[in-house]
C-alpha cells in the first residue's frame, strides 16, 4: 500500500523528458518533488506560468508570485509570464502534455467528477473542466476508496461530473490502471505489498485483470 | 499624447452606479486592484455584479464588498476561502454564477476582440452546459460560450503611463490585461504612474487604447493569500 | 475645388481631442499634417503600432518599424506595439474611434467598394474588411469622380464590395456629405468655388440638399 | 529546462515534405524567416500552400519560393509588389486565396487558444462570405471562419533562448507571434539566442511551448519595402 508521497513517486515515472506538466493540487503537486535529476520538465500553473520552481526561500516570496494554488513559488530560468486566456489557450490547444489532478470519482469510461458534492459548499471549479476537457493526457491521483470506504472507481460517476472520458490512467495507494476506450479499468501493477484480490474488492466499477499483474516498481 | 489619468481611486470610479456590472482583475488576492476596491466600499454602491475569478477573503479583496453587502452576484470560478460569502450564498442573499476559469478568461478576451461568442470544450457534458448550444468540430463538442458585457472594468497594474499603457508583473499579470480590455470603461490603478515614453513600447502588456482612466494607488497591501516557504 | 491636400485638411477637422484614428493609405495618411498642434490624437496602424509618429529622419530608418503601408515610421512617446491579432482585436471592439480610408465606390447606403477591380490583377483587401466591418465611424476620403469622369457617389456599388453601410462620412474635392442611415447623401459643404450643380452633377446616388448649403472652412 | 535549440535552418526545416502547409510569420518584408526561407528554396520541396499575409517581392521572401515554383496556394491579405506572382496567378499555375487581414490573424489564434471557429464581422455581404456560415449577435452580421490547420510554422524573432520562448523587437512582431502559436510543429530563427534566465519572463512574447525548434539564423538582410525618410 501506497503513501500519498509513494503515489506521486509512481506518477513520476509517467513524465517524460522534455514534458510540459500541468499538476494539480494534493498528491500530484507532490510528483515535481520525483521528477529525476537530469529529466528537463516545464510545469505550468494555469494561473500563468510556464517553468514554476519550487517554494521560495524564507524572506525572498513575493506576493506577485503565485501557483494556480495561491501558494508562493519561484521562477526558473527560461520560465515565462503570460495571461489567463494565453494559459487556457496552451492548455486548449494541448501543448501541455500531461495532466495530473486529484478526483473524487472516476468512472470505468473516464468521465470524472472532482468538484462539487451537493448539499456541500460548492467552491467552484477552477481550472479543472478546461484542464479536463483539454488535455490529451490525464493521470488521476487518489485514494482507491473514500472515507467510507466506498470505492471511487465507478461504473458510472455519482457525484456531479467534471469532464466526460477524459482519464487515460489512474494511480491509487492499491494500484494502477489504464482507463480503456472501450470502458473498464485494466489493472496493470499493484502497490507492493497489495493482493490483486484487494484491488477487485475496492473497485466498483468493471475491473480487468489479465495474466499475472506484477508489483509496482518505485 | 492621450492623458488618461485621474486623481486617485475616488475619482477613477465616477459613474460606478448601483447595479452596474463589473469585471475586476486578480488571481485570489495576487494583482487585485486594492484601491478602487476600498474606494467602492466607501461610495456606498450597491447591488453589484462582479464577475472575477476569485472572491477575495473575508476581510480583503471582494471580501470587503461582500461584507458591506454591496454585492448582489459573482460571477467566478472558485470562491473558497470566505466564511462571509458562503454565508451569504446558503441564505440566498448572494447569488453565484460558477463558470470554469479559461471560459472566463476567454468571455473577457472575446469581449476586447469584439468576437460576440467563442467555443470551448470546457463543460461540455457537465451541469455547467445547462441551456448553451453545444456544437460538433472535428469530432469534438463544444460550448458556445457569449463574451462579457460590462459596465466598468477595474484592474491592477505594476506600471502605467498617463496614456494609459500598462505593464504587469510577474502572475500579478493573470485576468488583469483580460478585464482591462473588455471594460466599457476601465480602470487601472498602478503601483508607479510613469510619463509617456518610459515605457518600452515592446513591453506593454495593455495597449492604453483600453484603458480610460490611471491613477497610482495610495496603498497597496499586496498580502499573501498561501505563504508556502523553504526554511533557511 | 479641394486637391489631395485639401481634402486631407477638411478631414483633419474631423478629429476630435483624445480619439484614436486608423488612417488608411493614400490622402487619409495626408490627414495626420493637419492635425492642429495641441490637439492629443493617437495614431493606429493595424500591423501593430498605437503612437505612430512621422518617417524616419534619412540614416535612423528602421526595417522592424514600418507601418501598414510598409513605410518606415516612427514611435511617439507612450507608443505600445503588439501583435496582429490584438490589432484587429481593438480594431473590432470598437476601441479606434474613427477610420478614415479611400475609396472607389460609395453606395447611398454607405456601402463601399476599395478592394477589387474585375479583369485587373487583384493585390487583395489587406485589413480593408476588418476595419470598415468594425468601425464605428467611418469617413471616406476620394474623388468625386473616376478617371473617366463617372460618379463614384451611386445609386449601388457596381464593383466588388468591401463592406455594407459603413460609411458615415465622404470628403470629395468638391464637398462633404454624410450617408444617411435611410439612404441618401446629404450635402454638408461644397468645396471653395463649387457650385451646388457641379456637385449634383458629380453624384449619381440620390443627393440631398436642403436650404443654403455653406462653402467650407478649411 | 527543454532545450529546442537545432543547429541551422537546415536541420529546423527537416520533416516539411512536399504539399504540406506552412504558416509564415512577417508583415509585407518586416519580420520574415528569412533563413528558413532560404532553407527552404535550397530544399527544393514542392506543392506548398503558405498562409502569410504577404508573398514576399520577386527576389526576396517568400518571393524565391514562387520563382522557384515550390508554392502551389498562398492564403493571404494582400499580395501586390510581386510580378511573378502575378504572372503565375493569371496563368494559372499558382492558386490563391485572399482573407481579410484580421481574419488571418485571428484564424491563427484561434488555432493556438484550441478553439475550432472564431466569427468576425469581415467580409459579411461580400464575396469573402461565400460558402460561409452567416450568424448574427446582437443584431449584427458576423462570418464563422476556421482556426488554421497546418503542419509546420515559420516564424522570425528578435531574441530567444534554447527552451523557445520568444521576444520581438516593433512591428517585426505583426504575425509572428500567432502563427507561431498556430503551428503542430513551430520553428523560429532568432538574431540572438541566449541561454535560459537571460530573458525577462516578464517581457517573453510567445512562450516556449509552442516553439519546437529554434536556431540563430545565419544572415539577416532584413530588407526595406518603402524607404520613407525625412531628409536631415
Amino acid at each position: 500500500m501506497l503513501d500519498k508521497n509513494g503515489i506521486a513517486k509512481r506518477i513520476a515515472r509517467e513524465v517524460q523528458d522534455g514534458y510540459y506538466v500541468n499538476l494539480g493540487i494534493g498528491i500530484p503537486t507532490l510528483v515535481a518533488n520525483y521528477i529525476p535529476e537530469g529529466m528537463h520538465v516545464v510545469l505550468q500553473s494555469e494561473n500563468g506560468i510556464l517553468g514554476m520552481g519550487p517554494f521560495p526561500v524564507e524572506g525572498t516570496e513575493d506576493a506577485d508570485l503565485i501557483n494556480a494554488g495561491k501558494q508562493t513559488v519561484t521562477l526558473l530560468p527560461g520560465s515565462s509570464i503570460f495571461d489567463s486566456a494565453m494559459s487556457f489557450g496552451m492548455i486548449r490547444s494541448q501543448k501541455v502534455n500531461l495532466t495530473i489532478l486529484g478526483a473524487m470519482e472516476v468512472s470505468e469510461f473516464g468521465d470524472i467528477a472532482n468538484w462539487k458534492i451537493p448539499g456541500k459548499m460548492v467552491k467552484g471549479m477552477g481550472g479543472a473542466m478546461d484542464l479536463v476537457a483539454s488535455a490529451k493526457n490525464i493521470i488521476v491521483a487518489m485514494q482507491h476508496v473514500n472515507k467510507a470506504g466506498e470505492s471511487k472507481l465507478l461504473p458510472k460517476c455519482e457525484l456531479p461530473i467534471t469532464g466526460l472520458r477524459c482519464v487515460k490512467k489512474i494511480v491509487t495507494e492499491l494500484a494502477v490502471l489504464d482507463v480503456l476506450p472501450q470502458g473498464g479499468f485494466k489493472l496493470l501493477e499493484r502497490a507492493p505489498g497489495v493482493s490483486v484480490e484487494q484491488i477487485v474488492k475496492a473497485t466498483a466499477g468493471k475491473l480487468i485483470v489479465e495474466g499475472d499483474i506484477p508489483e509496482m516498481v518505485l | 499624447m492621450i492623458n488618461r489619468s485621474v486623481k486617485n481611486a475616488e475619482e477613477a470610479i465616477a459613474g460606478i452606479t448601483d447595479n452596474m456590472t463589473l469585471l475586476v482583475g486578480g488571481f485570489g488576492l495576487c494583482g487585485i486592484p486594492e484601491n478602487c476596491i476600498n474606494a467602492l466600499v466607501q461610495s456606498g454602491v450597491k447591488g453589484l455584479t462582479c464577475i472575477s475569478n476569485n472572491a477575495g477573503v473575508d476581510d480583503f479583496g471582494l471580501g470587503l464588498l461582500l461584507q458591506n453587502k454591496q454585492i448582489k452576484k459573482m460571477i467566478s470560478s472558485y470562491v473558497g476561502e470566505n466564511a462571509e460569502f458562503e454565508r451569504q450564498m446558503l441564505s440566498g442573499e448572494l447569488e453565484v454564477e460558477l463558470i470554469p476559469q479559461g471560459t472566463l478568461a476567454t468571455r473577457a478576451l472575446a469581449a476586447g476582440y469584439g468576437m460576440p461568442v467563442i467555443y470551448t470544450p470546457a463543460g461540455v457534458g457537465t451541469e455547467v452546459a445547462a441551456g448553451k448550444e453545444v456544437r460538433n468540430f472535428n469530432g469534438k463538442d463544444y460550448l458556445m460560450e457569449y463574451a462579457f458585457d460590462a459596465d466598468f472594468a477595474i484592474v491592477k497594474a505594476w506600471k502605467g503611463d498617463t496614456t494609459g499603457n500598462l505593464v504587469f508583473r510577474h502572475t500579478a499579470r493573470n485576468f488583469n490585461p483580460l478585464m482591462a480590455m473588455a471594460g466599457k470603461i476601465t480602470i487601472a490603478e498602478v503601483e508607479e504612474l510613469v510619463e509617456p515614453g518610459q515605457l518600452d513600447p515592446d513591453h506593454i502588456h495593455t495597449p492604453g487604447i483600453y484603458v480610460h482612466r490611471i491613477f497610482k494607488g495610495q496603498v497597496f497591501e499586496k498580502r499573501i493569500e498561501q505563504r508556502t516557504v523553504i526554511k533557511r
